[in-house]
């Protein structure tokens, strides 16, 4: 099995995604049970791909890469074919193919117009090999390739499949479908982003020494990186390098005030195609922060890194004010992930252990909450035909089994402690106590005061919204509506994200057994800190 | 004085000429019915001109004629190359455009190589009098095929247009060749960069030569369509019947790099000072003009127009960051620039091919007339999906790494102009994508027109070639971008022999 | 003779030559202006030559080569103004805007 | 060194000798599982069981009791304390040493008492509760919501660290919401809902920072290791006591509804009434006082002398909130006609004798009273239910004369309010002595008066409560029946320690070999250092008891003897006071932030504030926040933010118009344009050159 | 050397008196209202050009342009002129009156330019050899020794030209015409 330990699980993991979609290209439309078949037995076995990776993997060398594969790729600017998993983007890995299998179950019997199952599921395959690919990339050019790949899947999911209703745009004269707006919003603002983390790339390519040292490798970069290769000190445009970087990482997360695009992409988008955008989609920007904008890049993320605080709390407090004032429902969950994300990147600004952990744990949680809550918002919309949550009161007589979920998975997304969104925020708060050394103790403390009173806003608009949407009579409207409640796809689908929801609540160590050395390893490496002997105390 | 020929040497070129020859007497004799036959000549006459380039890849290069005015090496033979597989695929293109339009088809096919023959010879010219007949031949015939849908009145203003500024800019481009001779005595590149290289700002002569080259840039300038000398392009490619737009985008493009390529290296290496600058905001605003200018089209073809002069802006960055950055970096320039112009070549003539298929189909070139056809025709659409989100670079598709390449060379370039210019090309590529996706918006998002049916019929064998050949070089390219490298990093003998 | 005696005839007939470029509505005209801008850089050319004295006479080759492409360019330009304005009965340059923005 | 290794060395700071509880107490977690399964179980199957699911609620409270009873039984006997922990996260190499998160369940004196006590009163009020819900909606929800509640409660009160404590926290939150929300057909019950929780919520970010402080500071969440750096003066620890201090009081000022966080109490009386019993007896409200018990020592040893305004230190502060609690919150209940709403302010103000004695260093004497009443305000709860039960409505005022109709929850309901009112010898009498007692000894003197006025408060809305509820004549409609045993029993149960439990803590009085409260909650990791009486103070029991007297004296004066309610109430109404306290002294109005209310015209200013008094301060603050809300949103966000995008893209279309506009159609302006930009380029590099 | 010394020289009074009918005659071109008369006058313009070219020993580049130009391709404007021109159904001026100003500014910004760059760079460099004529023999080797493969590809754009040109301006036949010429 040396082959699978040396990339090839890996490459099968990215790889078989975007083979089954080439397949099922083949395959006439009309069997489209076949398609179905082979969609979901693909990302089944990438699925149980990705969790023999994770039993095999040595947790006790989470800091270094496994499964690693280096070939040569791209020669003339030496850029390889190079991936593996460490800790960090293990969970990520597997929450990946993970929603990928569920999203196809939901698939199964819902289908947004125009329909055409093939090419939705063609395009969630190749979406998969994008996201997988993502996390496992360890070289700056495959992981921009990755990082781009999924931009055109969603784009076309969005627009295609998308809302089919009519909006207007301010500065633009005629209305024009929500669908087309939101997706091309989406897909300019990511290139954007990217387009100028790209030459930040190159920069560092060119940066990282003569021509025969210039490399695009991660861990190497990471190596120069902490020894002060790419520090401002030295190299004066240092500082913009991460500002490139910030950008097009910031834009995906999405931090305000890069976020306009989130709210349309995921209230056009097809169900499925939010389930993906927000469970993984967004997590590919997080995770260029830890992966690269940190690691290669310490000095000026040491700069960087109060803006960013201050950012993520703007995101956080801006993100939950915005939500009090949506009246769809979809929306609201939309704009509640520009503040659980806020949170990530408030931990990823502290520059500590536990800052970092929060955020992978916070990327992984709200993954799995608000894929969850789409989903549910999904099915709403599936029987109701609207999403104003006005005309949606009374759900829970409705739908008792539909409103018992929304009503959990609305606890799970204000961080109720014990369910797995707590633990991103409550660490990300104790990691803006004790930022890392030498950045201004009393801002991040500030940031966290600030986040801690995000999250009674937070639990204010879900509040509101389960009030709204599952309590109260029934609107007269639906008077003589028979609805069925869950089904059993979707079932299938989101009894398991109930589960590891509670699962990882209870038992973080699920997620942080992962992280935890490999963060630690590179918290070490690239800020120097160590261990250090006396405790900071309050003030200090 | 020895000006031995080798023949070996210029066997392409004359493999070329007898073929076009050949269409052109064929062409005397064959009934009407049969003079589809010209085309399938032409066809195999270029293929047969690729053997003797392969055989010249693989031989002792570089070859040096005529006092080292005629040069074949790598540089020359990657372009020629280049020329050889656009002009081949834009022939297999044409067959099935020309006959249906009872277009003269021998005469089409004599011009079109006749073109093809001109930018062979630019490449390997390496004195001014060669490259500037190279760029008659290649534009001359092109004027004609402009206006090749004769009783359509928008093709006769294409040509009329193409025409005049390409006369214009020929003129230009004399006047500074005239006064490069008058200045250094000599019309040989490497003569004039000699000469030219010990003039130091200040000395009299210097302002004569800066207004020298900048005018054979002009004209060059012209040919690749950099704003500002690209008003004719839009015009020219939307009245043009749509392979010689293809050419014209592509070939004749290409061509005008080629010339831009030798004279900056070879001529002028030490003026960076002049062209660098020069090259620098034709790259600026070629990008943001045509960009911008693109997003309001409605026209395929003619977004297609400022699409590829916006893609020449791309192309022109690397060249213009070279400059700044000294000696050192002109050859990444070079190779980034070879690079693009290769991957470029394949998508857009890919794009040119989907357009013909779909004009072929439903009459029209507006963008409105697509709508839907993600579901009349699926496989077309992802075709053209396939290209157009390959023109505007994003991964994994060929173009990605045409822009990987430029951005590459630009920061390696360093510098604030360098970045500068890099940030815009990125927010370049940015609104590009806005007018691409609006060609997919159309195909996928739109609905079809009331009543239209799903079309299963496939389009002529030809075009079917051409087509499956373009998207499958452009994803193969995107995912193993070794292959265009290859080719890129060859073009750096250019100045590896001369002058260095 | 002064070189520049020669080259300042070639730039007033440049010059010209883009004026009558520029103002000419008649295609034909507008082609006599540009005959008159080649023949600029033949002055050019030719004069050079008279100052250098090439040993191949490279300024004089180099003006023949112009003269024959400037013919070769005049029937282009003529075939094409043919067939507009059989299509159109019109020479003349601003009734050509059929393609614009 | 760190503290962790510093810990490692010294010996434990045991004083007294303490078993280890045995199998009973390493198996004390099962006591917090068993809830949550019999929740899942509730919601598995339990629409297919005969009680709809109440079987599974009870059995596993059942088994709790048992076990509890087994613990407490054992702490009467022997002091015992072990500590169990699963670890479920480490975080590698935080600051020199990992920072660890567990789940573990602790068995020491004050976590047995409490969970005996939820045990019982839980099961009391499941068992109540499965003849009170009888035929009505969601009962099987309402069985799984009870059962969560408890085994929320279970986990925060066994919790050995802050974080634990936080989930137990927020789960009560969580299952308070469910609860109280439970008729959520119509808006007010859950809007009532949410402002219970917002209200906890907002409390909660004080918990949780200050829980933060305390765990970064030490490097770790345990309760044991804050005990012991708290006794040992910890520099670090002392550094930040004061405002982690005050941060903890905060969250625990959020569920124990200490002034000015009350407000939820109030209109959780939405949710059913055995969810009021639980809420107010046993689980939720209780929660802050045992965290600041739990947390006893950072208070006693460093926290509570530190400043926080002049000479005001934190423990003042925290003496005065919770006096100003037991006062004022007293007082409201003397005029709310609901007889819910009577027993909700009265727990409030019991609630601020317990915070005052904990807080003016009364561990034993805060908890004893938490202990006692306990029983009789969850039998005072579940009788007020049983009359509701009986006469289909919550208002006094529709009721009357109940005591020959109902006579078992009349009888019920007299020993609750005696023990409530402090009459010797029933529970409240004892417990609140302590409290007295040890307000006297800490020398809070004025406290003290205000605390015995609280009790003559209590004794006279308790009087008059039992007055216009079970004498006079019966004003409501239909008959009253008395309730069904399965009702009726749990309040006998109840009764029963209501009478005697003040007897364990009889400062002096020993029986047999059991040893008394003090004792039982003495058995910690460290010392409490708190005072406890050699011998019952008869003076103070005396001016107590004098109070509580009074109290039933006057408000039988007033009430009882004519039964007209009416008439009555326009006797106490005094000027000014009566309406004050009618709008519960515009505290709502304050949270709203319209303190400028008052200057207008007053009649205006009172009409325009009750307007905004229906909907309660959730939606009121909660308007000021959505209005801020649709500020961002539409002012900013759409405009703003995404105004820049939208923006760009209308700018750069109109610039493709205007420079599309270049293209003419016109050769000659194109020739133009060409040798214009030639001209530039050519003189620009010229002159540059 | 002043202006009287360059004065004194004859070969310059043949300049002047070459020169000044050049210009007047360029001049002419461009704004003449006669299209006969421009292409009349540039026929004037290129003997002229002619006639410097043999002061600068370029007699064989003075007869070709002769033989080419004034024998072929200005036949061949008129030519053009004479089928554009004559059934002219508009009355319309010959120039674009609104473009003269800023054709004006410019061309005459082109002169200063050229001329300065000029006049700058050559100073007053003289021609040498006036009076012997680059002889013939030397351009006939270099056309075809030294320039043969420019010479060979010049006659592929000539040809070009002459194919593509008959194409493009011959008329077509209609599809009716077409059919009855088949059948004859």
């Amino acid at each position: 099995m040396n082959w699978f330990e040396n990339g090839g699980a890996l490459s099968l993991i990215v790889f078989l995604p975007l083979a089954a979609a080439l397949v099922m290209l083949v395959i006439p439309k009309a069997r489209e049970e076949a398609i179905k078949q082979l969609a979901l037995l693909v990302s089944v076995v990438t699925f149980a791909l990705s969790l023999v990776v994770a039993f095999a993997f040595e947790l006790g060398s989470s800091a270094s890469y496994q499964f690693e594969i280096s070939a040569p790729w791209i020669s003339a600017i030496g850029s390889n074919y190079h991936i593996g998993v460490d800790g960090i983007s293990l969970p990520l890995l597997v929450l990946s193919t993970f929603v990928l299998v569920l999203s196809i179950i939901y698939s199964w019997n819902h289908w947004e117009e125009p329909r055409n199952p093939k090419a939705f599921l063609a395009l969630m395959l190749i979406l998969a090999t994008g996201m997988n690919g993502t996390f496992v990339a360890l070289d700056l050019v495959l992981f921009f390739i990755f990082f781009e790949v999924v931009l055109l899947p969603m784009y076309f999911m969005i627009g295609i499949w998308g809302d089919k209703s009519m909006r207007k745009i301010p500065g633009f004269a005629r209305e024009i479908p929500t669908r087309l707006y939101a997706s091309l919003k989406f897909f300019l603002f990511t290139l954007f982003g990217s387009a100028f983390m790209l030459l930040g790339f190159l920069a560092i390519y060119f940066r990282a020494g003569d021509v025969a040292q210039r490399t695009f490798d991660i861990p190497e970069l990471a190596t120069l990186g902490a020894a002060g290769a790419f520090s401002p000190a030295a190299w004066s445009i240092g500082g913009l390098v991460f500002g490139a970087l910030f950008l097009g990482f910031a834009v995906k997360v999405p931090m305000w005030p890069f976020h306009t695009w989130l709210p349309d992409a995921h209230t056009a988008a097809p169900t499925v195609g939010s389930v993906l955008l927000a469970a993984i989609l967004l997590k590919l920007g997080s995770y260029g922060f830890v992966r690269i904008a940190l690691p290669i890049l310490p000095e000026s993320a040491r700069d960087w890194a109060p803006a960013i605080a201050i950012l993520s709390v703007i995101g956080i407090i801006y993100g939950s004010l915005a939500c009090l004032a949506q009246t769809d429902m979809k929306r609201l969950i939309a704009f509640s992930s520009v503040g659980h994300m806020g949170f990530v990147m408030l931990g990823i600004s502290t520059l500590t252990d536990v800052g970092i952990n929060a955020a992978i744990i916070g990327m992984v949680a709200h993954g799995l909450i608000t894929g969850l809550l789409f989903f549910l918002a999904g099915s709403m919309h599936h029987r109701y035909h609207t999403r104003e949550m006005s005309r949606l009161g009374g759900n829970q007589t409705l739908m008792p089994k539909m409103g018992g979920i929304l009503g959990f998975t609305a606890m799970a997304s204000l961080g109720l402690p014990g369910l797995a969104g707590f633990w991103g925020e409550f660490m990300a708060l104790l990691g803006a106590f004790n930022p890392l050394e030498g950045l201004n103790v009393s801002l991040f403390r500030t940031a966290m005061v600030i986040g801690a009173i995000g999250t009674v806003l937070t639990a204010g608009y879900l509040l509101w919204m389960l009030q709204k949407v599952n309590f109260g009579e029934p609107s007269e409207e639906w008077v003589g509506h028979e609805f069925h409640d869950v089904d059993r796809f979707e079932m299938a689908a989101w009894v398991p994200l109930m589960i590891l929801i509670v699962i990882i609540g209870v038992y973080p160590k699920l997620v942080l057994g992962s992280t935890t050395d490999a963060v630690v390893a590179m918290v070490d490496t690239a800020f120097n800190s160590g261990p250090t002997a006396a405790l900071t105390v309050f003030g200090g | 004085m020895n000006y031995d020929i080798d023949y070996l040497a210029l066997a392409p070129e004359i493999v070329v000429i007898i073929t076009l020859l050949g269409v052109l007497a064929l062409d005397l004799v064959l009934p009407r019915r049969l003079k589809y036959f010209t085309g399938a000549i032409a066809v195999v006459g270029l293929t047969l001109s690729a053997i003797p380039l392969i055989l010249l890849a693989v031989g002792d290069l570089p070859v040096s004629m005529f006092d080292g005015s005629y040069v074949v090496d790598q540089f020359a033979l990657v372009l020629k190359g280049l020329f050889l597989v656009s002009g081949y695929v834009v022939l297999v293109m044409s067959v099935s455009y020309i006959e249906s339009d009872r277009y003269y088809q021998g005469e089409y096919y004599f011009l079109i190589l006749s073109s093809i023959l001109g930018s062979l010879v630019m490449a390997s010219a390496r004195d001014l009098i060669a490259i500037f007949i190279g760029l008659e031949l290649t534009t001359a015939p092109l004027f004609l095929l402009a206006g090749w849908k004769k009783g359509d009145l928008k093709s006769n203003e294409a040509a009329l247009k193409y025409f005049v500024l390409g006369v214009l800019s020929t003129a230009i481009l004399l006047w500074g060749m005239s006064m490069l001779y008058g200045a250094t005595g000599s019309i040989q590149f490497a003569e004039i960069s000699a000469a030219v290289s010990s003039l130091r700002s200040g000395d009299p002569m210097m302002p004569l030569v800066v207004l020298a080259v900048v005018f054979v840039m002009v004209g060059f300038g012209f040919k690749v369509a950099a704003v500002p000398f690209h008003f004719w392009a839009p015009d020219t490619y939307e009245g043009s019947p749509i392979p010689v737009t293809a050419y014209l985008s592509v070939g004749s493009k290409a061509a005008g790099f080629v010339g831009m390529f030798v004279f900056v290296y070879l001529a002028v290496p030490s003026l960076s000072s002049v062209w660098g600058p020069l090259i620098w905001v034709m790259a600026a605003l070629s990008m943001t003009v045509a960009n911008l200018a693109a997003l309001r089209q409605t026209n395929i073809v003619r977004l297609l127009a400022y699409s590829s002069i916006a893609q020449a802006g791309f192309m022109l960055v690397p060249f213009a960051a070279a400059s700044l950055a000294g000696e050192g970096a002109l050859a990444a320039g070079l190779e980034a620039t070879v690079v693009y112009l290769v991957i470029y070549a394949l998508m857009n003539l890919g794009a040119f091919a989907v357009v013909i298929v779909a004009v072929q189909r439903t009459g029209s070139a507006e963008i409105d007339s697509w709508a839907g056809l993600g579901r009349l025709d699926g496989r077309l659409a992802v075709l053209a999906s396939v290209f157009f989100f390959s023109l505007a670079g994003i991964p994994p598709l060929a173009g990605w790494y045409a822009k990987f390449k430029m951005f590459t060379a630009t920061i390696a370039a360093g510098g604030t102009w360098a970045y500068v210019l890099a940030a815009v090309a990125a927010v370049n590529a940015v609104i590009a994508l806005a007018y691409y996706a609006k060609v997919a918006k159309a195909m996928w998002f739109d609905d079809p027109p009331e009543g239209a049916e799903e079309i299963t019929e496939a389009p002529s064998g030809s075009l079917v070639l051409v087509l499956t050949i373009a998207a499958v070089v452009t994803v193969v390219v995107g995912v193993l971008p070794n292959i265009p490298d290859f080719f890129g990093e060859a073009t750096r003998t250019l100045l590896a022999t001369v002058g260095g | 003779m002064m070189v520049n005696q020669f080259l300042v005839i070639a730039a007033l007939l440049f010059s010209l030559g883009i004026y009558g470029l520029l103002v000419r509505r008649n295609v034909v005209m507008v082609l006599l202006a540009v005959e008159l801008m080649l023949n600029a850089v033949n002055i050019n050319l030719v004069a050079f030559e008279a100052w250098i004295r090439s040993s191949l006479a490279v300024g004089q080759v180099f003006s023949i080569f112009v003269i024959t492409i400037a013919a070769a360019e005049v029937g282009i330009g003529l075939a094409i103004v043919l067939l507009i304005f059989r299509n159109r009965q019109s020479a003349n340059v601003d009734d050509f805007d059929l393609m614009k923005y | 060194m760190n503290l962790l290794a510093q810990l490692a060395v010294e010996a434990p700071h045991e004083e007294v000798h303490l078993g280890d509880g045995g199998v009973f107490a390493e198996w004390a977690w099962i006591m917090l599982v068993l809830p949550f399964v019999a929740f899942l179980l509730i919601i598995w199957r339990g629409k297919h069981m005969k009680h709809q699911g109440a079987e599974f609620a009870i059995g596993a409270m059942a088994v709790n009791l048992v076990m509890a009873t087994v613990l407490f039984v054992s702490n009467m006997l022997e002091g015992i304390y072990h500590e169990g922990a699963v670890e479920i996260a480490r975080i590698g190499l935080f600051k020199g040493h990992d920072l660890i998160f567990e789940l573990g369940w602790v068995v020491d004196g004050l976590s047995i008492m409490m969970y005996w006590v939820v045990a019982f009163v839980g099961l009391a009020v499941f068992v109540y509760a499965v003849g009170y819900m009888h035929g009505d909606v969601r009962v099987t929800w309402f069985f799984a919501s009870l059962s969560l509640f408890a085994g929320s409660m279970l986990v925060l009160v066994g919790s050995p660290n802050l974080v634990q404590l936080i989930i137990g926290w927020e789960g009560v939150g969580v299952a308070s919401w469910l609860l109280i929300g439970h008729y959520w057909e119509q808006k007010e019950n859950s809007s009532a809902a949410i402002k219970a929780f917002l209200t906890n919520k907002v409390a909660d970010v004080g918990l949780v920072i200050g829980a933060i402080y305390i765990g970064l500071t030490l490097g770790d969440f345990r309760f044991s290791t804050l005990e012991a750096a708290a006794v040992d003066g910890d520099a670090a620890l002392a550094a930040v006591a004061g405002l982690a201090g005050l941060l903890l009081f905060i969250g625990a000022m959020g569920k124990s509804a200490q002034f000015p966080f009350h407000i939820w109490l109030p209109d959780a009386m939405a949710g059913p009434t055995p969810v009021s019993a639980l809420m107010h007896a046993a689980t939720m409200v209780t929660a802050g006082i045992y965290l600041m018990a739990r947390t006893f020592p950072l208070y006693q040893n460093l926290a509570g002398d530190v400043a926080i305004l002049g000479s005001l230190d934190l423990r003042g502060l925290m003496v005065g909130i919770g006096a100003i609690t037991l006062f004022g919150m007293g007082l409201l209940a003397l005029v709310a006609d609901d007889i819910k709403k009577v027993l909700a302010y009265s727990t409030v103000s019991q609630l601020g004798y317990m915070m005052t004695a904990v807080a003016a260093g009364g561990y034993t004497a805060g908890l004893f009273h938490l202990f006692t009443h306990a029983f009789f305000k969850a039998l005072l709860f579940l009788g007020a239910g049983s009359v509701i039960h009986a006469v289909h409505s919550n208002n006094m005022s529709d009721m009357g004369g109940l005591r020959k109709d109902m006579p078992k929850t009349f009888w019920t309901f007299i020993v609750g309010s005696l023990a409530l009112a402090g009459i010797m010898p029933l529970a409240g009498f004892w417990s609140k002595d302590e409290i007295l007692a040890t307000l006297d000894y800490e020398g809070y003197q004025m406290v003290f008066w205000v605390a015995v006025a609280g009790a003559f408060v209590t004794a006279f809305y308790m009087t008059r409560a039992v007055a216009l509820t079970f004498f006079g004549t019966y004003k409501g409609h239909g008959h009253p029946h008395e309730s069904p045993s399965i009702m009726t029993t749990p309040l006998i149960v109840l009764a029963i320690p209501s009478v005697i439990a003040g007897f364990f803590n009889i400062p002096g009085v020993k029986w047999g070999p059991i040893r008394n409260f003090t004792e039982w909650l003495a058995a910690r990791t460290v010392a409490m250092g708190d005072h406890h009486a050699e011998a019952i103070e008869w003076n103070l029991a005396a001016i107590g008891l004098a109070a509580g007297l009074a109290g039933i004296l006057i408000g039988w004066l007033i009430f009882g003897r004519d039964a007209e309610t009416q008439v009555a109430r326009d006797r106490v109404e005094v000027p000014l006071l009566y309406p004050l306290l009618r709008q519960k002294y515009y505290m709502d109005h304050l949270a709203l932030g319209l303190v400028g209310a008052t200057k207008g015209p007053l009649a205006r200013a009172v009409d325009w504030i009750n307007t905004y008094v229906i909907d309660g301060i959730v939606n009121g603050v909660g308007a000021v926040v959505k209005a801020a809300g649709t500020v961002i949103y539409d002012g900013i966000d759409q405009r703003g933010v995404d105004g820049i995008f939208n923006g760009a893209a209308a700018a750069s279309d109109a610039a493709g118009r205007s420079l599309a506009k270049l293209q003419t159609g016109r050769l000659q302006n194109y020739a133009t344009g060409f040798v214009v930009g030639a001209l530039i380029l050519v003189v620009a590099l010229v002159v540059a050159l | 050397m002043d202006f009287a010394d360059w004065l004194a020289q004859p070969v310059n009074w043949v300049y002047l008196a070459i020169g000044s009918a050049v210009i007047v005659s360029a001049f002419k071109v461009v704004t003449s209202q006669n299209v006969v008369h421009a292409a009349l006058f540039l026929v004037a313009t290129l003997a002229g050009t002619a006639g410097l070219f043999l002061l600068l020993a370029a007699e064989f580049v003075a007869w070709v342009l002769v033989l080419v130009y004034i024998g072929a391709v200005v036949v061949l404007f008129l030519f053009g002129i004479m089928i554009t021109r004559a059934p002219v159904v508009r009355d319309v001026g010959l120039d674009n009156k609104k473009a003269r100003p800023l054709a004006a500014v410019l061309s005459l910004g082109l002169f200063l330019l050229l001329s300065y760059t000029s006049l700058l760079a050559f100073g007053a460099e003289q021609v040498q050899g006036v009076g012997e004529p680059t002889p013939t023999a030397i351009l006939g080797e270099a056309l075809l020794g030294r320039f043969v493969l420019p010479f060979e590809i010049v006659g592929f754009v000539l040809l070009a030209a002459l194919v593509g040109g008959i194409t493009v301006a011959r008329r077509d036949l209609t599809p009716a015409e077409e059919e009855e010429r088949g059948a004859v």
